[in-house]
């Protein structure tokens, strides 16, 4: 009853002025995306300094991708998404070196691996909330990476997982040289855009309207009926596959699988891929990724000090700039 | 280039040099896209991790690299053409450096490759290479390297392995009769090196009296202490290498191990005695493949000191700054002989190569392309006995080069 | 006295060792407003969190429509027809309007359908469309949520609600943070909805519950002291001395 | 295996586990008063070993470094909170972790640049070196030390927060910080001094481990990893489920020394596992 007391007069009309309204351009950039950010990924072997980094590029967008679906559009901060980098790039490794599993067998094995490992990973974790979910999924993320430091007979151990080299792909009667790197990049690109496809394909979906929902408000998503930790663990397991997918990718681009994918501060470098590129942004995680590639290269080309760079760098965004470079961008110059 | 990375060779970029940089930065932000112009320089790469724990050492190796190549520059390069050295940044990852000597490959065309120095770092850049016929050599102390499995003809090592590193230590230290006991990282180069002082001991009939295994980045030992004391060996072996070894060898003597047995390393490190102290390492004994001392036996050492220090302000090289020397001379060296850079022909001319640029003859090995070399044993000194700031061991052995010390090529997997 | 829909037995809830709600038994039947009162800490939130499936009674149980509740997940309780909103403002506020209200009509279906769009099930945006337009909302579809009047909110939020169509639809004090005018959309709002709804109501302005409600439950330090209709309750003694003893006063 | 074996193997257990006490105390009195899982912990636990050596070398005596290092970088940790973290409160709760997170990355580059990227060697303090006979085996007489000091400090905390004024006002505002305001107690001041408090305890973790490892760097990566590990075992932000974590993970890992000592790091994992799947919350944390 004091409550009605103490309560400021509030203005009846709505401000409508802060009202956002998209513009046709926004619109069409929404309606575009996978094609738009097909085009664009088409392009970038030809303006980076590497074919390498470009198929790095690819390689960490559709990691940070698969994990801004968790972080950014359900809002779940999980500090453990190398586990399902790396699974997804030791399965595939092992699936064609000790069991000459033919690659495109590879990469469905490596994508189906980090997807169990996603569901008990999960399935753990989901039952935590707010920070204590970050704890836990790094922490059981660092117990994968010792799992995979002791079953060196399987894993390579320390040295890495090596001897699966594809050198060509046979696909339809064609056969690509997959030393190239060229023909390398736009083969990867092909999962690029399935993963593309799909993500939007997700967001899409009523099922994407669902963890937005709970991002937004997990209270009030649980009172319109949603089961809140099912929905949790699905998006959970859907960004898992596509960060396996992306391991799937690493491990055929380098041929090799180094231990430090499952590391803990390979999670903390898809956050802040993430994070700088603009989570919860559909295309923000290749921009991150590009950014932050760059940067670790461009800096670490003229001082062996560059994490101090980009270590502050992040801290000014998560200051500042916290949609990150692409969703500032769309909030501001697009809208 | 050369100059952004000599930058980096200097221990220490204070805050205003570093921002110095930044002003300068603009230059360098463009250099990636700069393509490469077709001249008829001849282009080494040099991965190599400036980032992490091991630095220090991987800086080290970048001086003496480019030590080599100024060493040859100078006498008007190789048939005219004058050398350059690429040095990327592996950051002491296997996939990080795998990108870096694609890029090294790719993009600059390079004509070999030298460098790594943990053993995945090494492993990830030979998968690279030998996938497209490029010649590796590979500096990195690694047994595996050895095997047919990760071999090709395209792969040389450079640097010793475990086996002969442990069979000079184990010569050396150990009498028959004697109880062993092992402290042993659990990872691929642990296991490597208590398998060649098992071996050793077996010939010199020691006795192993236990093993045990820790976790590899270990920060604390104390609870593996009492059973080793409970063994009651009459020597420790600690087989594991840079911080794991400073840790280990710190605690066994801080849970006063060091009164009741000798401790005995694979290999004694230059930079994790600096960073622990002559105290802890007193009496430590281990192997080595290169030691400055060696320069008043030596007049090959003694060469590559007064040339090291020239370049470098007096200071003088350690061993794992030797292995970008010896590696990369090696490799000028073959090219010499083959008249370029023509890779069947450097292989071959790498097969037949006798070297001797910093610690002695040196050859390849047929099968494995291992480079068989002398072995020095060190024993770390007093603090007393210290005549200088880098006077850290004494040489006790010096073991000749020698085919008998590897695994045989059946062993490794090579047709007899 | 027609069937009750929703009855409650003995239900109790303590945390720790405070009771916060005592033994509580009621019977709620159909298309009737019931208010429950009680000064701040009687347990009217509560007995409404237990109500509502977001927490499980310690002792009792609920039925709706002769099935056992009690234990039964939260979210299961909008599918089987109890709605509720909350009492501090409870949207989705980076959403449309229009997309709030339809994300909750689509809990009832589809709820982890990927291959599908969201525009694929028509008939859940005109059922967002229509609950909007209920509340009085009909200009406001595309606002972003976080930029409408409270007032506005307090409505996208019984559109939330409503748009599941439930059978009991609990509301923890509609018109908190009101002024005058507001309150009176609101009431007649929720006039409105009475007709064809078994609602319950928390409220503090006395004048409006005492219109609007066909029967008031009263709660004291989590007991149940009275029961009835408005007038009844206006004439209880034990009512009179927790109000007056407390100079809440009435509005 | 004799019975003076496990004893003593039990004695190190203990003693470890007041090492993981006092790196996860730090973490855990953060985030049960600011909700702020600091991300840098690590890094500082690190740089207070530094900062112990640094003082310790000016002064010529362990005992200056061990006393001053913590409250120089506990005032560093203030001007962190001020600078950095006061501007994300009432933001996401993921905010902070991220820029102690970035922070981290950029405290162990200034060190480096600073000091190297070798180890510098710490001795023990002459007092203390040496070995003890505790009839079951010997120990370090350092390593004796420590589990004294981590005795006092836990003592002076848990005076500090039962008994006084200010420990009052930090139980009371962990459980609700807007009451705090309604009571008019400056709450903003108090967030400062317990972030400087966390971040003081974190060096003293890092004075104190600096004679019995090395000191470089790296050193803290791990530690930050292990404070997780203790904390979400104890339950977060509780201090009596930090000390009771800490020292069951020091005893699981000692007995697993005793058959398979290799697994020394997994069963802390496994041990944090095993406690989630049977309380989400951990051993002593409070209900959602």
């Amino acid at each position: 009853m004091e409550r009605d007391m103490t309560v400021k007069s509030i203005p009846l009309a709505a401000t409508s002025s802060g009202a956002r309204k998209a513009t046709d351009l926004a619109a069409a950039l929404t309606n575009w995306r996978v094609l738009l950010s097909i085009a664009a990924l088409c392009l970038l072997p030809w303006v980076l300094p590497s074919k390498a980094l470009a198929v790095n590029v690819l390689v960490y967008g559709v990691l940070a991708m698969g994990y801004n679906l968790l972080f950014g559009y359900t809002g779940l901060l999980s500090f453990g998404h190398a586990a399902f980098f790396g699974a997804g790039a030791y399965v595939t490794g092992i699936a064609i070196g000790q069991f000459g599993v033919p690659w495109y067998g590879a990469v469905l094995l490596g994508v189906i691996g980090g997807g169990l490992l996603a569901l008990a990973i999960g399935a753990l974790s989901i039952r935590t909330r707010g920070i204590y979910f970050s704890m836990v999924t790094l922490a059981l993320a660092q117990l994968v990476y010792h799992v995979a430091l002791q079953a060196s007979s399987w894993t390579g151990g320390e040295n890495g997982l090596r001897g699966f080299t594809v050198a060509k792909i046979d696909i339809a009667g064609f056969s690509i040289n997959f030393l190239d790197p060229v023909s390398k990049y736009y083969v990867l690109m092909v999962f690029a855009a399935l993963a593309l496809w799909f993500v939007s394909r997700i967001l899409n979906s009523p099922f994407g309207a669902a963890i937005e929902a709970i991002r937004e408000n997990e209270t009030r998503a649980r009172t319109c009926g949603y089961d809140v930790e099912r929905t949790k663990l699905i998006s959970f397991v859907l960004s898992g596959l596509i960060c396996a997918l992306a391991g799937t990718m690493s491990a055929l681009h380098l041929a090799f699988v180094p231990l430090d994918v499952l590391h803990y501060q390979t999670s903390g470098m898809i956050v802040m891929m993430t994070l700088l590129g603009g989570a919860s942004s559909f295309f923000g995680p290749f921009v991150g990724a590009l950014a932050f590639l760059l940067m670790e290269d461009v800096f670490s080309l003229w001082t062996s000090h560059w994490q101090i760079i980009v270590g502050s760098i992040f801290i000014l965004f998560v200051l500042f700039l916290p949609k990150g470079i692409w969703g500032t961008f769309l909030a501001r110059v697009v809208r | 280039m050369n100059d952004a990375i000599r930058n980096l060779g200097q221990r220490k970029i204070s805050r205003r040099a570093a921002l110095a940089g930044l002003g300068a930065g603009a230059s360098f932000l463009a250099m990636p896209w700069v393509a490469r112009a077709a001249d008829d320089t001849i282009r080494i790469g040099f991965p190599t991790p400036l980032t992490g724990p091991y630095a220090a050492e991987a800086k080290d190796q970048v001086k003496s690299a480019e030590l080599a190549i100024k060493l040859v520059n100078d006498k008007g390069g190789i048939g005219g053409r004058k050398v350059e050295l690429l040095v990327r940044d592996g950051k002491l990852n296997g996939g990080e450096a795998a990108t870096r000597t694609l890029e090294l490959i790719e993009k600059d065309k390079v004509h070999a490759v030298v460098g790594a120095l943990s053993s995945a770092v090494q492993l990830a850049v030979n998968e690279v290479t030998r996938a497209r016929g490029v010649i590796y050599i590979s500096i990195s102390q690694s047994d595996t390297i050895n095997e047919k499995k990760d071999s090709s003809k395209y792969t040389f090592h450079e640097a010793m392995n475990p086996h002969m590193t442990t069979a000079a230590v184990a010569r050396h230290a150990f009498k028959k009769g004697n109880k062993v006991a092992h402290l042993v990282a659990d990872y691929a180069y642990g296991h490597e090196m208590l398998r060649g002082f098992k071996r050793a001991q077996a010939a010199i009939g020691a006795e192993t009296v236990g093993e045990l295994l820790h976790p590899i980045g270990a920060p604390d030992y104390s609870t593996l202490m009492p059973r080793l004391r409970a063994m009651k060996p009459d020597i420790l072996c600690i087989s594991n290498f840079g911080r794991d070894q400073a840790n280990s060898i710190k605690q066994a003597v801080d849970f006063g191990m060091k009164q009741q047995m000798k401790i005995v390393v694979p290999v004694l490190l230059h930079n994790q005695r600096l960073a622990v102290g002559p105290e802890v390492f007193e009496g430590v004994v281990g192997g080595a493949n290169y030691y400055w001392e060696l320069e008043s036996k030596l007049p090959s050492a003694k060469t590559f000191n007064d040339a090291f220090r020239a370049a470098n302000g007096g200071a003088i090289p350690t061993d794992y700054g030797a292995y970008g020397f010896t590696g990369v001379s090696s490799l000028l060296l073959a090219m010499q002989a083959a008249g370029g850079t023509d890779t069947e022909k450097v292989v071959a001319a790498l097969e037949g190569l006798k070297y001797d640029v910093a610690k002695g003859a040196q050859h390849y090995r047929k099968c494995d392309h291992q480079s068989v070399q002398s072995v020095l044993v060190l024993e770390s000194k007093k603090k007393a006995d210290m005549k200088g700031a880098n006077d850290f061991f004494n040489i006790v052995e010096n073991e000749a080069p020698s085919e008998d010390v590897l695994r045989s090529c059946k062993e490794l997997g090579f047709p007899a | 006295m027609s069937a009750p829909l929703l009855a409650v037995e003995n239900v109790g809830r303590r945390f720790g060792g405070f009771v916060a709600l005592d033994g509580v038994t009621a019977q709620f039947e159909p298309n009737k407003v019931t208010s429950i009162i009680g000064p701040n800490g009687a347990g009217k939130s509560t007995f409404f969190n237990v109500l509502s499936g977001v927490l499980t009674p310690s002792t009792g149980s609920i039925r709706f429509k002769g099935q056992n509740l009690t234990g039964t997940r939260q979210h299961k309780f909008v599918h089987l027809g109890i709605a509720r909103s909350y009492q501090i403002t409870n949207i989705f506020p980076e959403l449309s309007a229009h997309e709030n209200v339809r994300v909750a009509a689509q809990a009832a279906r589809s709820r982890y359908n990927i291959w599908r769009n969201r525009s694929h099930f028509p008939e859940l945006g005109e059922r967002a469309d229509a609950a909007l337009d209920s509340v009085g909302l009909g200009g406001k579809h595309n606002e972003t949520a976080k930029f409408l009047a409270h007032g506005q909110q307090r409505a996208l939020e019984i559109a939330i609600a409503l748009v599941s169509d439930p059978e009991v639809l609990l509301l923890d004090e509609p018109t908190a943070g009101m002024g005058p005018e507001e309150t009176k959309d609101m009431v007649a709002l929720l006039e409105k909805l009475a007709r064809d709804r078994t609602i319950l109501l928390v409220e503090h302005k006395m004048k409006m519950i005492l219109g609007l409600s066909d029967r008031i439950l009263v709660l004291h330090h989590g007991r149940l002291i009275a029961d009835g209709s408005p007038r009844d309750i206006q004439a209880d003694p034990d009512v009179r001395r927790v109000y007056l003893g407390q100079n809440d006063g009435y509005a | 295996m004799d019975a003076e074996l496990i004893l003593i193997q039990l004695f190190s257990g203990v003693a470890l586990g007041a090492i993981l006490v006092i790196t996860a105390l730090g973490l855990s009195i953060i985030f049960g008063m600011l909700g702020v899982v600091n991300f840098a912990h690590g890094a500082l636990f690190m740089i207070g070993a530094y900062a112990g050596l640094w003082v310790a070398s000016l002064t010529g005596s362990f005992w200056w470094g061990l006393l001053v290092a913590p409250i120089m970088i506990g005032v560093f940790g203030m001007a962190i909170e001020w600078l950095l973290v006061r501007p994300l409160y009432g933001r996401s709760v993921d905010d902070p972790l991220l820029l102690t997170f970035g922070l981290s990355y950029v405290l162990v580059e200034a060190v480096r640049i600073v000091f190297g990227n070798d180890g510098i060697p710490f001795p023990t303090p002459s007092q203390l070196t040496g070995v003890a006979n505790l009839g079951v085996g010997y120990f370090p007489i350092y390593r004796l030390f420590v589990i004294v000091v981590v005795a006092v400090v836990l003592l002076l905390l848990w005076l500090a927060l039962e008994k006084t004024k200010f420990g009052l006002i930090v139980r009371a505002g962990s459980r609700d910080p807007t009451i705090m305001r309604v009571l008019g107690v400056n709450i903003s001041k108090v967030w400062l001094l317990v972030f400087g408090v966390g971040v003081g305890l974190a060096a003293l973790g890092g004075v104190l481990a600096g004679p019995m490892r090395t000191v470089n760097p790296e050193m803290g990566s791990l530690v930050l990893i292990e404070a997780f590990v203790v904390t979400v075992i104890g339950g977060l932000g509780s201090l009596l489920g930090s000390v009771v974590a800490g020292l069951l993970v020091g005893v699981a890992i000692s007995m697993t020394a005793l058959f398979a000592p290799e697994m020394g790091t997994i069963v802390m994992f496994a041990l944090m596992a095993l406690v989630l799947l049977v309380r989400p919350r951990g051993l002593f944390g409070k209900a959602a």
